[in-house]
């Protein structure tokens, strides 16, 4: 089969229709592992802010995980704040600015592990941010152990036969959680394991932007990445690896949107 | 700070020493709760109003439960020196000899004792002190307001020692009522001018704005 | 076999690390990985004849190698030539 | 302003307030409880918020992000509470956010957690321990003021004396020199610029604009800590001249040392006193200075020993040192018990002095 030239842009008359990365990102570097999700959620994330008109009015709080080196690379005003914090560092800046679009982006060892009561006592507040989500079931960080995210079965490196309900106990499904509380605006679960998925969840996630902007309340997006790393699968088999595992538990679509609510 | 001095002579026990200028200390206890804390904060207030300089201390621990209630008050004509827990004091108000023991042990020998008539004489070793009984709860009674008593007792400290204006004491106490008990500051206010009328101004007063002598 | 290609990419090859995941999601199934490693020693997608344009590849790459474009006129055939290696 | 009757956790809020505190979360705890109730009823009259945090863990994270923003932050509890907060503190150490932390303590059992901290890595907090509400209200304002100055944490160390105890303020302003803008606040405007801002412990920086990185970045804030505590250190000190039993003392206990050293130079006492203002930097050479020619140094602090540290690593003779305090609680186990009592000082110094044959 023939193979096309793909080093330079091509000659005949086109229309650039994607870049490598989001003009948000300062480069398309990262150490990330082959075949993790986080950089496509992250895209996501950049390409709906400057979409929205937030480039230059908003601030990104990370927790602690993997991502969190895209401190280094996103070009938005960012600080990396305590493991498990990041919604409480968020509501006091939010608090102080409310004009500005304050986002959280948190690991699912970060939010429902270590900080289950910053992101449940920002729901019951109302707080206006978005929280963004990035749920693989495994502290990818740390090299793949268990979350309070990480599925019946889903074998780690402390749970080398599987996460048993007996003995581990089970996953928290935070979004439904978020989702039951007053004071969530907009509760999503995406996933970036396919080209349509993606495209979905970019939606979401403009959602629970628009959701803060229009003080509705708090917006978690929780966005199922892969972790072919933590997982011990291979990279290329990552996407259906998680689905078959993740997303049995954690089905995709919108959990809860107040806009819907208001008109219906 | 302004803090115009009020030249009006005020009686006081025995001064403490080393403070530069004269304080007057007084221990006001009794029975929990707010009655001791209302003339100690009524006082406090009043001399704030008279531009003095003023502490107001507690002692804590039993006084939301009705046991033993100290309040402790300084007013001094300067930035007062005197310390949040007084090792000793020159006065006291009395309205209960229960829980006596923790004003008695500490009042300079000469205090000034202001006590409640029915109390006055369970008070220990007061042929040290310049004692002043007052038959406050009569006085409220016969207005009609019993609980009173320790406005009655407000007014006549603060008329025997001119430590504070009466018209200042009155419009402390005012201050501090909340709304919804807005009807007890008519009765309290009579009983404050009571307790005042009821007693003739001391002889043996000391004027606060004067230099401690040596 | 004449081919309909109406879009195409420049990939940055020696920063991919190999993940396929840009495999399975190109509709016309037009990627395949290389035979020989980039500068790291991974293999990369190559791009055969017959792409789309549809940013698939570019959405789900994790890496950001993709940079996806769309031909004003399609290009049938191998009349691309210029392009072959 | 005209003199206002007020308790010292009245007073502060008032001064924090006035020098600009616009944020403050904080979690019931006596006796900072009253700290926080002030704040929830003044903060909103200023354009300020007070939230009631679900953690003392969460206040101070929300007063980090506050503090973040721009804005002048603070939370605060007692000792227990402040347990909680050590990772947060570090924290703020080490990404260099202003913000203050009001200890309202039960007793004076805080001092090693002020001074040495509990949290990780090289940081220290300044610590300021007013002795009573006048010098509370200055602090109040001085805390925000070194917060920013230095951009680091700053613990103001109070007690439920200081907080309780009601008394004639005017709330006088310090004069303090103005602070160059926050150019490195996260206000969201510099997104897509270039230029976007971090805070970030690991000091990594941006790509475009690398950073020190973590050694370098640590390095850097803990020549800051040693540059801070060459100027930063104060204290009190009386009739240290001539004094051959030197009294030292922190907070309400300073006071009423003073008190005492005070009524037993009225009778003839060669007795001193010193006064730490700043627990840490701890003035450490003023100490030295002031304890030189005397036969006897006296700790009298409320605790089993912590201070007592520091006055032996600076006194010119530790020999000389002993202490005088104790562990001392009411009843309650909530409120300085009876060690912190004029008469009872003046005791322990007596008997120091007189050996106990006297």
């Amino acid at each position: 089969m023939s193979i096309v030239m793909t080093t330079r842009p091509p000659e005949a008359p086109s229309n650039k229709v994607a870049s490598f990365k989001p003009t948000l990102l300062q480069t398309e570097e990262h150490h990330l592992c082959p075949g993790c999700g986080e950089p496509v959620a992250i895209r996501l994330v950049l390409e709906v802010i400057e979409e929205l008109g937030l480039a230059q009015k908003n601030v990104s709080i990370i927790g602690h995980g993997c991502y969190g080196s895209f401190i280094m690379t996103m070009d938005v005003d960012s600080t990396l704040c305590l493991h498990g914090r990041a919604p409480a560092v968020a509501t006091g800046l939010k608090r102080m600015r409310p004009e500005v679009a304050v986002w959280t982006l948190q690991g699912d060892g970060d939010m429902t592990s270590e900080g289950l009561a910053e992101i449940l006592h920002a729901t019951a507040r109302g707080e206006n941010i978005t929280c963004i989500l990035l749920n693989n079931g495994v502290f990818g960080d740390t090299g793949g152990q268990m979350t309070a995210s990480s599925v019946i079965g889903q074998r780690t490196k402390n749970t080398l036969e599987g996460r048993d309900a007996a003995y581990h106990g089970y996953p928290i499904v935070i979004g439904d959680m978020v989702a039951a509380m007053p004071g969530s605006a907009f509760v999503a679960r995406g996933s970036v394991h396919n080209a349509a998925s993606i495209a979905a969840t970019r939606r979401l996630i403009r959602k629970g932007f628009q959701r803060q902007m229009e003080k509705k309340g708090l917006s978690l997006v929780e966005i199922l990445t892969m972790c072919p790393t933590g997982w011990f699968v291979p990279a290329s088999g990552g996407a259906d690896y998680m689905m078959e595992s993740l997303g049995k538990t954690y089905p995709l679509g919108e959990i809860k949107d107040i806009a819907a609510t208001e008109q219906a | 700070m302004s803090c115009t001095p009020n030249r009006k002579p005020v009686a006081l026990g025995p001064p403490a020493t080393g403070r530069g200028y004269l304080e007057l200390d007084l221990f006001i206890s009794g029975i929990g709760g707010q009655g001791i804390q209302l003339i100690g904060k009524s006082l406090a207030l009043a001399a704030i109003k008279d531009s003095r300089h003023v502490m107001l201390a507690g002692e804590y621990g039993g006084h939301m439960r009705g046991g033993s209630s100290i309040g402790t008050v300084v007013i001094g004509a300067k930035p007062l020196k005197a310390l949040p827990i007084l090792p000793h004091a020159g006065s006291a108000i009395a309205m209960s000899h229960l829980f006596w023991e923790r004003v008695g042990s500490r009042l300079r020998p000469g205090s000034f004792v202001l006590a409640e008539e029915t109390v006055a004489a369970d008070l220990p070793d007061m042929e040290q002190h310049r004692l002043v009984k007052l038959p406050a709860t009569a006085i409220a009674t016969e207005l009609g307001s019993r609980m009173a008593a320790g406005m009655v007792m407000l007014g006549a400290f603060a008329a025997l020692t001119g430590a504070v204006e009466i018209d200042s004491a009155v419009a402390a106490m005012a201050e501090q009522i909340p709304s919804y008990r807005r009807q007890h500051i008519e009765a309290n206010e009579r009983a404050i001018r009571a307790g005042a009328a009821s007693v003739t101004p001391m002889a043996f007063a000391v004027d606060l704005d004067a230099r401690e002598v040596a | 076999m004449r081919q309909v290609t109406r879009g195409t990419l420049v990939i940055d090859a020696d920063r991919c690390k190999g993940c396929e995941l840009c495999i399975v999601a190109c509709p016309p199934r037009v990627l395949t990985m290389s035979r020989t490693g980039n500068a790291t020693g991974y293999l990369y997608p190559e791009l055969a004849p017959g792409c789309t344009g549809c940013t698939a590849c570019q959405q789900v790459c994790p890496d950001f190698v993709f940079e996806v474009y769309k031909y004003h006129e399609p290009i049938v055939s191998g009349s691309d030539a210029e392009r072959m290696q | 302003m005209t003199m206002r009757l007020m308790d010292g956790s009245e007073a502060i809020v008032e001064a924090a307030i006035q020098a600009g505190l616009r944020f403050y979360a904080g979690y019931p705890m006596s006796p900072a409880t009253e700290l926080l109730e002030y704040m929830a009823e003044k903060l909103p009259h200023h354009e300020g918020v007070c939230i009631n945090a679900a953690t003392e863990i969460e206040g101070i994270n929300m007063a980090l992000g506050a503090a973040a923003g721009g804005f002048r932050a603070a939370s605060g509890s007692c000792g227990q509470g402040l347990a909680l907060m050590q990772e947060a503190i570090a924290e703020a150490a080490l990404n260099e956010t202003p913000i203050v932390i009001f200890n309202m303590a039960r007793n004076q059992q805080d001092y090693f957690q002020a001074t040495r901290g509990g949290g990780w890595g090289d940081y220290r907090t300044i610590t300021l321990a007013p002795k009573d509400l006048h010098e509370a209200v200055e602090h109040a304002q001085l805390a925000f003021h070194l917060a920013d100055k230095y951009r680091v944490p700053v613990i103001f160390m109070g007690d439920n004396l200081l907080a309780r105890t009601q008394m004639g303020t005017t709330l006088p302003q310090l004069d303090l020199a103005p602070l160059p803008p926050k150019d490195w606040q996260l206000d969201g405007t510099s997104g897509g610029t270039g230029k976007s801002r971090q805070i970030w412990t690991f000091g990594c920086g941006k790509t475009n604009d690398p950073g020190p990185g973590p050694s370098k970045h640590w390095e850097r804030i803990a020549a800051k800590f040693d540059a801070i505590a060459e100027v930063e250190a104060r204290y009190e000190e009386g009739f240290t001249d001539d004094a051959e039993t030197l009294v030292v003392a922190f907070g309400s206990g300073g006071k009423f040392v003073e008190h005492v050293v005070r009524e037993m130079r009225a009778d003839g006492h060669k007795v001193g006193y010193f006064r730490p203002v700043t627990l840490w930097p701890y003035p450490g050479e003023a100490l030295e200075r002031a304890s030189q020619g005397c036969k006897r140094v006296l700790v009298f602090e409320l605790n089993a020993g912590q201070m007592i540290d520091d006055v032996r690593l600076n006194v010119h003779d530790r020999k000389l040192v002993k202490a005088i305090g104790g562990v001392s609680f009411d009843e309650s186990g909530l409120n300085l018990g009876p060690l912190m009592d004029a008469t009872v000082i003046r005791e322990r110094i007596e008997l120091a002095i007189h050996g106990a044959s006297k």
